[in-house]
């Protein structure tokens, strides 16, 4: 198991909350258009 | 607008996406070789193949739209490109955290992540062309184009860039998904689709009543009562 | 076709009869040279091995000038609507004025040689049959799609900025083909890969020649 | 023996722009050799007509066809619009030559029309010329083409007095039917055999070309603006 790679969890942490903020921020922009028409 | 069936749909996705990332973080175990870091594929993978079918489906669209002039068509162009680009950008911002821990810089002229890089730029086009012009039929002809040109270009920056970058020394990408990871990561792609399906459906059936109202000819101007002319000598 | 040809001899006119223009364009295309020289700094070592980027980056940004200027031509006194009532066909008119816009190209590129070597002190390994046809097929690459997209913004307000965006994404593949092909025919090609670069422009031209000929009677007509 | 010598056949035709309907409900039908002349207010809908007429634009409403669908349009459409559509780096000589060689006509009679509309043979671009020369090359450029349909949107504008005279004698030279849009109604009247007044994208009033001054007096006493 030598050469794997130690922690790096708060990548992990970063990808995944930048993902879901991401896909929050499209489903407020659509429920935002909702609204308008 | 009426018709919900989309929000179902993307609500499973929303299920599966939320099961997928919570067995990918917290019950699978650390990658072989990426250890922990190799987390990353659950969120980063299912984003890089949806974000290309919303790209295709753009790019069908856009044919349809210049082969019919039929305003749904222009609608789907204009909902799958704004998705497209949301999990286009997405995808970058995943790919250059998941290149420091891996190879140590954000950025490593990847063929994939330069592509995807691209692509925004050729996408994010096609939203300001259609911003830009107000003419319905030109708007949809111009964006068609411009997608159907983007999507074509896609496949030739891909080779050049991986030729560019890798003619010399070979490449090697860890793609290899051993066992345990492979049945959240085939949940988290199916999770990401349908919530993409969605989006790009609602959004397309917003897109499509707000063209409906722009395209419904006015209602035309009164007959004029005639003008009494004698006529001249 | 005759069409094309037509074309193509009106616009070679246009650019005959406003040669100063040209002229403009070629020293356009100089001082780029000399300022990347600049910026980059006497030493030899770095500006030889750079030559031809330094080559493509010019003829790069005197192509948005030229595709600029050869649409404009068009569009600003209704030129273009009159061509299609002759009528012209579309594609008569594309190919045509694409052509043209080659052939300036490589008259700035046959002009940016001999400058890149100079100011560079380039070396020349390869056969130099391959580096004119990289500047052509480069040249080539450039003209295709930009007649294009300027003959599709001519029109828009925001032009200027929209036509190198909109460029961006299809210069790529013809700049890192290029800029390959030429560094290696100056610096030597041990592997000879420049068949292979040589071939990606090639399909890329392919491509493109071929997918904006038929969409520019949609763009023209709309 | 009617369908043949109509050459433009417009029924309920429209065209907007966003919410206005530049053109609304138009009937018109233009028979060979006949010179229509259209007059109206400014934005009432006379270029939108000439152009849709020209099949640069096409149309969001009704029908419109061309010499009964038979043989092509375009190539019998002459039209002199708003824009000279000129190579303003070319002289007049040249544009006449490279329109000429465009369609396959012959280049022999284009110092000819440059006389008739009062160009001489100057060399310098029509960049330099003044906007009525430019309007007389445009003129020279319709004329070249010898057109079934001639549309002439504003002929006589910017033009000093000879050259209206030459506009004039070139326009009664034309061989095919001949539309024109003007407001200069004096120099129009005498040269066309009909006339409709166009208001807000409808036609008003149509009638003999001679009674389209008290037709014109006749829309100004209802808008109250003498």
């Amino acid at each position: 198991m030598t050469g794997m790679i130690e922690g790096g969890w708060e990548f992990v942490w970063s990808v995944y909350g930048i993902t879901w903020a991401g896909l929050a921020l499209y489903a407020w922009h659509l429920y935002r258009h909702e609204k308008a028409s | 607008m009426k018709a919900k069936w989309e929000l179902g749909v993307g609500l499973f996705g929303l299920l599966l996406l939320i099961w997928s990332h919570y067995t990918g973080l917290f019950v699978a175990p650390p990658e072989a070789m990426m250890g922990d870091v190799g987390r990353i594929l659950y969120a980063h993978v299912p984003t890089a193949w949806v974000g290309l079918l919303t790209y295709l489906v753009a790019f069908i669209a856009a044919v349809g739209a210049i082969w019919t002039g039929r305003w749904a068509w222009d609608a789907m162009v204009e909902a799958s490109v704004e998705v497209g680009l949301l999990l286009n950008v997405l995808l970058l911002v995943q790919g250059s955290l998941w290149a420091k821990p891996t190879w140590g810089v954000y950025w490593t002229w990847d063929p994939r992540l330069t592509t995807c890089a691209i692509m925004v730029v050729a996408f994010g086009v096609v939203l300001t062309l259609r911003r830009q012009i107000d003419d319905p039929m030109r708007r949809l002809t111009l964006s068609s184009v411009a997608t159907i040109i983007a999507f074509v270009n896609v496949p030739i920056v891909y080779l050049s860039v991986k030729w560019w970058r890798t003619l010399h020394q070979p490449y090697s990408s860890p793609d290899t998904v051993d066992g345990s990871m492979v049945t959240p990561l085939r949940v988290a792609a199916f999770g990401m689709l349908f919530l993409a399906t969605g989006f790009v459906v609602r959004r397309w059936r917003q897109v499509n009543t707000r063209l409906a109202i722009e395209v419904q000819a006015p209602d035309l101007p009164e007959e004029p009562k005639p003008l009494h002319v004698e006529e001249s000598k | 076709m005759s069409a094309t040809l037509r074309v193509l001899q009106k616009d070679l006119l246009i650019e005959w009869r406003s040669r100063s223009r040209t002229v403009a364009l070629l020293s356009f295309a100089y001082t780029i040279l000399l300022i990347f020289a600049f910026a980059v700094g006497p030493d030899s070592a770095a500006l030889k091995l750079h030559a031809g980027a330094y080559l493509w980056l010019g003829l790069l940004l005197s192509s948005t000038l030229l595709l600029d200027r050869t649409m404009r031509i068009e569009f600003e006194a209704g030129a273009m609507e009159k061509l299609m009532l002759v009528p012209v066909p579309a594609t008569g008119i594309f190919y045509g004025k694409a052509v043209a816009n080659l052939i300036q190209l490589c008259i700035v590129g046959a002009f940016s040689v001999p400058l890149v070597f100079i100011v560079c002190d380039a070396t020349m390994v390869e056969p130099f049959g391959w580096l004119a046809a990289t500047v052509f097929l480069g040249a080539a690459g450039l003209a295709a799609p930009g007649t294009m997209y300027s003959a599709m913004i001519a029109r828009l307000s925001g032009k200027q900025l929209l036509l190198p965006l909109m460029l961006f994404p299809l210069v790529v593949p013809v700049i890192v083909a290029a800029v390959k092909a030429t560094s290696l025919t100056m610096l030597g090609d041990p592997m000879n890969q420049i068949g292979s670069w040589l071939t990606l422009l090639a399909c890329f031209n392919l491509v493109y020649w071929s997918l904006c000929g038929v969409l520019f009677g949609r763009v023209v007509e709309a | 023996m009617r369908a043949m010598d109509t050459l433009v056949q417009a029924s309920n035709l429209g065209r907007r722009f966003g919410r206005r309907w530049a053109v609304a409900r138009l009937d018109l039908s233009i028979q060979r050799g006949e010179r229509l002349l259209i007059i109206g207010p400014n934005g009432c809908g006379k270029t939108t007509l000439l152009r849709v007429m020209s099949t640069l634009l096409s149309p969001h409403q009704g029908s419109i066809e061309w010499f009964g669908g038979k043989h092509g349009t375009r190539e019998n459409i002459g039209m002199m619009g708003h824009d000279p559509g000129i190579y303003e780096d070319l002289s007049a000589a040249d544009n006449l030559h490279v329109f000429a060689k465009l369609s396959g006509a012959g280049t022999e009679e284009i110092s000819g029309l440059l006389s008739t509309v009062g160009l001489d043979e100057r060399t310098d671009p029509v960049a330099r010329y003044s906007a009525g020369m430019r309007r007389r090359l445009a003129l020279a450029l319709l004329l070249q083409k010898q057109p079934q349909l001639a549309l002439l949107d504003e002929p006589f504008a910017q033009m000093d007095p000879g050259g209206i005279a030459q506009v004039s004698s070139a326009i009664q030279a034309l061989p095919g039917a001949v539309v024109i849009a003007s407001h200069q109604v004096q120099h129009a009247a005498p040269l066309c055999t009909r006339a409709i007044l166009m208001d807000q994208g409808q036609i008003r009033w149509t009638g003999p070309a001679t009674s389209a001054e008290s037709a014109w007096h006749a829309l100004h006493e209802e808008r109250g603006e003498l």
